[in-house]
């Protein structure tokens, strides 16, 4: 009980502290927000009217004052107004928020199936499938989103024309964007599931497993797989963040609506309000992210329920 | 339960894993060849790839690989195994200045936590929290939009981004020195606190961070490279390979070779520093 | 070599005996190379009967036994002229027939439980995997015969265990679900690899208890083991290996009576249960003396030495109080009102089971934890309460060694570093002070101070450039207890000083120290779980349970007549050479 | 009675095929195209930012023309060969000091919310967009002589101006003057820029942000423009408008069939696409002004004419267009778009030749060179800042740019490329912080040049933005387009145009570099898809699917 109002009291500081950076930060911005909301310096805004706008957005008041009010309008979820779209960021960004959320999920879900499948796989076939195994790892591990996207646009799109390059009604506008996010991520877990599994299958509970007559299979699936998971699952919170990260790039290239996309214009339109939203909300989905990730080690690695 | 007893250890020396640790492998062999070349291109680019990067040459353009250009031309006629040779030298750099940065930072960060005391633990961890909760590219964009494009801010925002991670492994590192049992034979032996963290417990705890530093530059420089190609980091015409992505990124249906090369050689750096920086990992280790 | 080696109880039994080794040779690697780790070793086991195979790490045994499950691990080789279970040979067997056997014809107990039962799955389920993998049984019944399995090995409340994993098991409840799991279908074949070595010694006399009692309905047990004392009370026939070879075996009594073989002899010597204070337990090799029988005693190699009491007290610790704060909130003191003195040139043994409290008093006594209650005097001054330099001061004449002698070397240092740092103490880490003649000088003298401290502890000087990671168990150990000696300290604490150690190589060190102590009139604080070892080094003793010490006084009374229930449970258990 | 306009419009429409396969129109394959089909869905892919506003009275930039164009009409439009020609205003006659226009309306036009279009609408959407809170800036500038307006009646609405003004109908052709309901310009600004009322064939249906905008078919549509080549109903149902900002992404989606046509098509795709027979390219380059260089005449160096020249004559700009536009564009030698009848264009002023480049530069007292080879002149180097807006040039336009930096180097100029996104781009502008600089202005007519080079240009708004970024003031050429923009009779206009423009070059004020590229690639079997001429944007109002 304690712990979990711990676990809560942390959450809204560090949403607090995401607040109260992000909203320095941008005050640190040269340019004049007003101008910014009136389309930027191309337009030919009046005296009048930046100082209306100055009123409308409270720009006018004092920094503290701005700042209590930003302070408490988030706190009421009031995310502000976009300079750029004129429109409610709240809204925007939370309508923005599913797609991001749909292919992160999709590709922490691919990266883990590859991930364990080369692991599995590099560690039973010999020697050579052990160097191809964690070589793919690490070549996959450094490939830049950026650029895996475009050879498979131009693999898959152009030449085979099996996938769409941009997002679809149907599945087949998902697989190019999530196999991009997904294949560097299972990169990095692959050789982290790799190194757990080798350790399980040298430990005695292996042993003695084989001992009661287990068969290779049962060996890996019933026990060592298992121990293999418990590193990787830790991480998933982190993996979820990389992947947000790289769902910038991933809806750009693929032309998504997402979060990613929405932030990069943002942040080449000088459209703070939008920014600080994005901003925001990743900081929340961090955090239950990271809840959750704590949860699926506790029911994965009973241990953990018990010490900690 | 029952931690203070061992079983039997065997009375002959380990030798044969410690010679095993030392010998070259395949892959290391291989990596080590590719990290010379790197720091050739970087340090003397000219003797790898004689020729001006930023020679252009308009009726040459958009030339595939061939003898005469190994690589290919670019859209402007410049040719690309050129440009990419000498664009190492600043993506090595911004590589390495921002993980210098990142790993400043977290050695920083990381000390605070690991050494003073549980209140600048609590208080540090609690910042650490903070920047975790701006997943990297996040915080590089919002450092980005405060202080404007250009390498170097793009590189300093792939530093700070990485800055918390570094933080956390060097605190737990630190921790586990401080709690080793040759820090207390140390006390026993009656060395000061100063002197056990001079002889014992800082060069303990920074070897390993070399591997981090390996590691890091190649994550960094993909990271700067994205930077770069969202129009965000080094600008054109320096032959910075996430800037030549960029420019390629446009005519990939028709010159895939633009894109394909400076891409290909961010994927070598990458995997070079990682096949190295695990070895020497296991040379710290094992000797 | 020895054609029968069976016993004629065994003979009669009916049936095929359980198991039959002749000439079995394994290896790793190359079949040619010379990588041959077991040179063809031949021995039978009949139903019911229990053959020991003794023998220090590397000798062989651990793979021998593996092998008779087709185990011996990855990249091994096997070959035997014939290796029969329970009548059917299984020289050459394919995988798949190797499982079909595996935990059904023979099975498998290992040491420490808490490794080898999976710890992220409850133990019903690891002992159920042998049922469902070899019977047809549903879900519901081997449910069912999991309970009576756990029952059978004396685990209490057995139902509710079964849903337990084995990180919430203390150690003894661990290795009896092990062995359940092990005897699961009730294979006519045992074999139990160190299963007591991890366990405290009421907890390993019950384990054995049960393992006679496995024997006694018939199954047939090989256990494998590095202590000749341990095994004595269970096995019927004793098999030493050494070298990948059997050197000498025969019915228990006998060999521990009149050992053949030096390795054998060693072996008996080393086991320092009952051996008066200062009797050799280490035999130099080569040298084949008549062999100390515990039944006569030895002549002590070295003189006696009168123990004089009236000397003064180096150490004195007073009321100490430690607690610790568990997860769940409670407190719990780990050291709870420890008062003990420690007279110049004598030894105090604490001895105690794991938990205890035996090492947290030695963190205390070193001022490594500071005490919440009570304090320590070192030569009559206060050290836990004395200020930061005054202690650093005092500190050079308390020297310590430890149990995890590797762990207690900065991994980055070389043995002559650590001898030298050791040598030049706190203030010689300023290289540069003085003109380079000075420290040309000093340099000298510490290179020779090195010098005499290996020589001291009967190290080569070829170790001074090696890490201590290149260096064996033993050899580390006597690194530890040179740096230990480097400040010349009066007084030494050694926590678990052997416990990692074969029994040979313990044997050397407690002879070493020994020595040491002679020459050097030093006072030793000796903490270890084994009461053998602390009998032997012992003046005298203190009884720790939950970090009280129950029972103080002479070596002699406490073993010799034991006051407190306790402490007889304790010296009950002891494993003496029967 | 109900065939009749249908089999019509299919007459119109075979009779339009014909007309129009001189103009900006898919040429439709040899194969007989059989009657328009109506009905289907119809995606766009626009390379271009998505605009904040989709009322282009609000700023006024090409995407908003372009998309705007689909449920908003204007006044006038503009034929293939730049006459004007009717469209909501059916006639208009003008008093002959050409103070007065009288703009007479179609009488049974109503916009999709009901309101009828009359005189009044017309006055309200004067008001709104010379209304600072509305933050016009094209719209507002091509109304800069517009004094006031009147309802002479219902369906007559009377613009009175404080000069003569000939461009006012080429103004008024352009998608920023287009009319929009005054009940829809009441509402909010906001709902405004969500949802503008117009009289167009389609009607904005929703704007996911960053995803698309879904317009619907306009079911009691009744204006065309008169060279419309059917009438009534648009054929499409929908139209979905996506922004993929990607031009790989975006050929790349229109190869694979996903959009049926994308803007901003790259020349390497072009190529390709001219050279598949599923896909057609279509070029309709932007009327007003050629997309060029604009030299800093307002400071130093390019306050010297001499380095001026010196600059246009060091810069290769044919091979560059060359080799980058692979034949896709021809380089332009003239202020003002191909597509302009009363274009000038000078070959011979703007031909590479460093010699003479070197020669000027010495005269101009910029003889010696430093360490780097760059020329400096007591100390300075001889810099050019050149700062590049992302969002407004194609990559190879930023290719060019490069190049020419290149060539320059030659010469000894230092070209300092500056990529910058559009606010710290027109920052820079505004702070007078460049010396070279490449703007795209889109109007109609040749009017632009007095936007774009008659010394009010110079200048600036609130914001600090203004349009003469060669700052040129030349008083001279003010008068001749002064006069010029003043005049009607079209012979004396197109002489003091043809003066002013060779006083402009002669200046070398700019370097031309081509006509503004606007092309557009789409499937084979669309039908009908044709250009406005007024400024080039598309209209799918004759468009049709044959699948």
């Amino acid at each position: 009980m304690l712990r979990v109002l711990a676990r809560i009291g942390g959450a809204v500081f560090v949403l607090w502290a995401v607040a109260t950076v992000t909203f320095f930060a941008v005050r640190l911005i040269p340019g004049d927000p007003a101008e910014a909301v009136l389309g930027g310096p191309g337009s030919m805004a009046s005296a009048e009217a930046l100082a209306a706008v100055r009123r409308e957005y409270g720009l006018d008041q004092p920094l503290f004052v701005q700042y209590l009010d930003q302070l408490v309008r988030l706190a009421t979820g009031d995310l502000g107004r976009s300079y750029a779209l004129s429109i409610d960021v709240g809204p925007l960004v939370l309508s923005q928020l599913g797609g991001t959320l749909l292919i992160a999920t999709l590709a922490l879900g691919l990266a883990w199936l590859l991930a364990l499948a080369l692991a599995t796989w590099s560690t039973r076939g010999g020697r050579v499938a052990w160097y191809l195994g964690s070589g793919l790892e690490i070549v996959a591990a450094a490939l830049p989103h950026f650029w895996f996207a475009t050879a498979l646009i131009v693999v898959f799109s152009i030449w085979l024309g099996v996938f769409p390059p941009i997002s679809t009604s149907g599945v087949a506008g998902l697989v190019l964007p999530v196999v991009t996010l997904a294949v560097p991520l299972a990169g990095f877990l692959g050789q982290i599931m790799r190194e757990s599994l080798l350790l399980a299958l040298e430990s005695p509970f292996v042993l003695s497993a084989r001992a009661r007559g287990e068969s290779e299979a049962g060996v890996r699936w019933i026990h060592a797989v298992r121990h293999a998971a418990l590193p990787a699952i830790s991480l998933s919170g982190w993996a979820f963040g990389s992947l947000i990260s790289g769902a910038v790039v991933v809806e750009t290239i693929f032309a998504r609506p997402g979060l990613g996309r929405t932030l990069l214009n943002a942040v080449t339109s000088r459209d703070v309000p939008v920014v600080v939203g994005v901003v925001m909300i990743v900081a929340v989905v961090y955090i239950l992210m990271t809840l959750l990730t704590d949860l699926a080690s506790r029911l994965a690695d009973p241990r953990l329920a018990v010490r900690s | 339960m029952s931690g203070d007893i061992r079983l039997p250890a065997a009375d002959a020396a380990p030798t044969p894993l410690h010679d095993r640790a030392r010998r070259f492998t395949a892959p290391e062999v291989v990596a080590g060849a590719a990290a010379l070349f790197f720091v050739l291109a970087a340090v003397v680019p000219q003797w790898v790839a004689p020729g001006n990067p930023l020679g252009i040459n308009p009726l040459s353009a958009f030339q595939p690989p061939s003898f005469a250009h190994g690589f290919g031309t670019d859209e402007s006629g410049r040719d690309i195994y050129t440009r990419v040779v000498h664009g190492t030298g600043s993506s090595l750099l911004i590589g390495a200045a921002a993980t210098a940065i990142g790993l400043g930072l977290g050695i920083v960060l990381g000390t605070l936590a690991g050494m003073f005391g549980p209140v600048v633990d609590f208080t540090v961890n609690r910042v650490l929290e903070v920047l975790f909760a701006f997943p990297g590219l996040l915080l590089a964009l919002l450092f980005i939009l405060v202080f404007g494009p250009g390498v170097i801010t793009a590189t300093i925002a792939v530093g700070l981004s990485t800055a918390p991670g570094y933080a956390r492994i060097i605190r737990a590192q630190l921790i586990a020195v401080r709690r080793s049992a040759y820090v207390e034979a140390a006390t026993v032996q009656g060395l000061g606190r100063t002197q056990i963290l001079l002889r014992h417990i800082l060069p303990n705890t920074l070897a390993p961070l070399f591997v981090l530093a390996t590691l890091g530059v190649g994550q960094a420089i993909v990271w700067a490279a994205t930077l770069s190609y969202l129009g965000l980091g080094a600008e054109p015409p320096t032959a910075e390979w996430g800037a030549m992505l960029s420019a390629g990124r446009t005519y990939i249906t028709s010159a895939w070779w633009m894109s394909f090369f400076p891409g290909l050689f961010i994927v070598l750096i990458a995997v070079t520093a990682t096949v190295l920086g695990r070895s020497l990992d296991r040379r710290l280790r094992h000797a | 070599m020895n054609a029968d080696v069976r016993d004629p109880a065994a003979r009669e039994s009916a049936g095929p005996a359980p198991l039959v080794v002749h000439n079995l040779r394994v290896g790793f690697g190359g079949r040619a190379g010379g990588s041959e780790v077991v040179h063809g070793v031949s021995f039978e086991v009949a139903a019911g009967e229990c053959l020991a195979i003794v023998g220090e790490s590397g000798s062989g045994k651990s793979v021998t036994a593996r092998s008779l499950l087709g185990l011996a691990g990855a990249g091994s080789w096997m070959t035997a002229d014939r290796l029969e279970l329970h009548g059917t040979s299984v020289v050459s067997s394919t995988e798949a027939a190797w499982r079909a056997r595996r935990g059904k014809s023979v099975g498998l107990v290992l040491q420490d439980a808490l490794v080898s039962l999976d710890p992220l799955r409850p133990i019903g389920r690891e002992i159920g995997d042998s049922l469902r993998l070899h019977t047809n049984l549903g879900a519901a019944a081997r449910g069912r015969r999991v309970i009576e399995l756990l029952d059978a090995v004396g685990l209490p409340d057995p139902h509710l265990r079964v849903h337990q994993r084995s990180g919430e098991l203390s150690g003894g409840e661990r290795q009896r679900a092990l062995i359940a799991a092990a005897i699961a279908l009730d294979p006519p074949l045992l074999i139990a690899d160190e299963p007591t070595t991890a366990l405290d010694v009421t907890v390993q006399a019950q384990i054995l208890d049960l393992f006679r009692e496995i024997t006694r309905r018939g199954t047939a047990l090989v256990l494998i083991s590095h202590d000749l004392a341990v095994v004595s009370h269970v096995a019927d026939r004793v098999a030493v290996m050494s070298e990948g070879r059997i050197v000498e075996t025969g019915r228990t009594a006998q060999v521990l009576a009149d050992p053949a073989h030096p390795e054998t002899r060693r072996m008996v010597a080393a086991v320092p249960a009952d051996r008066p204070r200062g009797t050799r337990l280490s035999v130099p090799h080569g040298v084949s003396e008549r062999p100390i029988s515990p039944s006569r005693p030895a002549e002590p190699t070295l003189p006696e030495r009168p123990v004089v009491l009236e000397r003064p007290v180096v150490l004195e610790a007073t009321g100490l109080v430690k607690g610790f704060r568990r997860p769940d909130g409670t407190r719990h003191a780990a050291v709870d009102d420890v008062s003990f003195t420690l007279v110049r040139g004598t030894t105090l043994g604490i001895v105690g089971e794991s938990g205890s409290g035996k090492t947290t008093t030695a963190r205390l006594v070193l001022a490594l934890s500071t005490p919440e209650r009570g304090d320590v005097r070192v030569l009559g001054q206060p050290f836990t309460t004395a200020s930061v330099r005054e202690r650093r001061r005092l500190r050079a004449s308390v020297g310590a060694i430890y149990q995890d002698a590797l762990g207690s070397f900065d991994p980055r240092l070389s043995v002559g570093q650590i001898l030298r740092s050791a040598v030049a103490g706190p203030h010689g880490t300023r290289r540069a002070t003085g003109t380079t003649r000075v420290a040309e000088v000093r340099r000298i003298s510490e290179l020779r101070r090195v010098a005499e401290l290996l020589d001291g502890v009967g190290l080569p000087a070829t170790v001074l450039t090696r890490r201590p990671l290149e260096l064996s168990g033993g050899q580390r150990q006597r690194v530890g207890i040179a740096r230990a000696l480097a400040s010349t300290p009066q007084i030494l604490i050694c926590d678990e000083p052997v416990s990692s150690l074969d029994v040979s190589v313990q044997a050397q060190v407690l002879d070493l120290l020994d020595e040491l102590q002679r020459e050097l009139d030093l006072s030793l604080v000796f903490i270890s779980h084994d009461l053998g070892v602390v009998q032997h080094v012992s003046d005298r003793v203190a009884v720790m349970q939950r970090g009280a010490i129950v029972e103080l006084g002479d070596a002699g009374q406490v073993f010799g007549d034991p006051r407190h229930p306790y402490t007889r449970r304790l010296v009950r258990a002891v494993p003496r050479l029967a | 009675m109900r065939s009749t306009p249908q089999t019509l419009a299919a007459i119109a429409g075979l009779v339009a095929v014909g007309l129009l396969a001189t103009g900006c129109t898919t040429t439709p394959t040899e194969t007989a195209v059989g009657d328009p089909i109506s009905g289907g869905t119809f995606t766009y892919a626009s390379g271009d930012a998505q605009p904040s506003c989709l009322d282009p009275h609000v700023g006024g930039n090409f995407p908003q023309a372009l998309v705007s164009a689909q449920y908003l009409e204007s006044l006038v439009s503009r034929d293939d060969n730049g006459a004007i020609i009717p469209w909501l205003a059916e006639s208009w006659t003008t008093t002959d000091d050409g103070l007065v226009w009288d703009f007479t309306l179609q009488d049974d036009v109503t916009f999709t919310d009901g309101t009828p279009l009359n005189a009044s609408a017309v006055q309200a959407n004067v008001a709104h967009v010379l209304d600072p809170n509305t933050a016009s800036s094209t719209g507002y500038l091509a109304l800069g002589k517009v004094a006031s307006t009147e309802a002479v009646s219902d369906t007559v609405v009377r613009f009175e101006l404080t000069e003569p003004d000939s461009a006012l109908l080429e103004s008024l052709s352009q998608p920023w003057l287009a009319i929009q309901s005054p009940t829809g310009l009441e509402r909010s600004k906001d709902e405004n820029c969500e949802a503008p009322v117009g009289t167009g064939p389609f009607i904005v249906d929703s704007w996911v942000k960053q995803n698309a905008i879904t317009l619907v078919r306009n079911d009691d549509y009744n204006s065309p423009p008169a060279d419309a080549a059917h009438e009534g109903p648009a054929y499409l149902e929908t139209i979905v408008w996506r922004f993929i900002p990607e031009s790989a992404t975006r050929y790349a989606a229109l190869q694979s069939g996903e959009v049926d046509l994308i803007d901003n098509a790259q020349p390497d795709t072009i190529v390709q696409a001219e050279a598949s027979d599923t896909l057609v390219h279509l070029d309709s380059p932007r009327p007003g002004a050629s997309n060029r260089i604009e030299l800093n005449g307002g400071k130093a160096p390019f306050d010297d004419v001499l380095v001026r020249e010196a600059f246009i004559r060091s810069a290769n700009v044919d091979d560059a267009v060359t080799s980058l536009f692979q034949g896709t564009a021809t380089r332009s030698y003239a202020a003002l778009g191909s597509r302009e009848p009363l274009a000038v264009g000078r070959d011979d002023l703007f031909d590479y030749d460093p010699d003479a480049a070197n020669a000027l530069l010495d005269e101009a007292g910029w003889s010696e060179r430093d360490s780097e080879g760059y020329r400096v002149k007591n100390g300075e180097r001889l810099n050019v800042q050149f700062p590049v807006s992302t969002n407004q040039s194609i990559p190879a336009e930023q290719s060019i740019f490069e190049q020419i930096q290149a060539t320059a180097k030659q010469t000894g100029f230092e070209v300092s490329l500056a990529p910058l996104d559009i606010s710290s781009w027109y920052g820079a502008l505004g702070a007078n912080e460049y010396d070279a600089v490449s703007a795209p202005y889109t109007k109609a007519g040749p009017d632009v040049l007095r936007v774009l080079y008659h010394s009010d240009g110079i200048v600036p708004a609130p914001s600090g933005y203004f349009a003469n970024l060669a700052q040129v003031s030349d008083p001279e050429i003010d008068a001749l387009l002064t006069e010029a923009a003043q005049i009607s009779d079209e012979t004396e206009r197109a002489a003091l145009y043809a003066d002013a423009q060779n006083r402009l070059l002669e200046g070398f004020h700019l370097l031309p570099l081509y006509d503004q590229q606007n092309h557009f690639l789409l499937q084979a079997d669309v039908q009908g898809m044709r250009t406005l001429p007024s400024v080039s944007v598309p209209t799918l109002y004759d468009t049709w699917l044959n699948r």
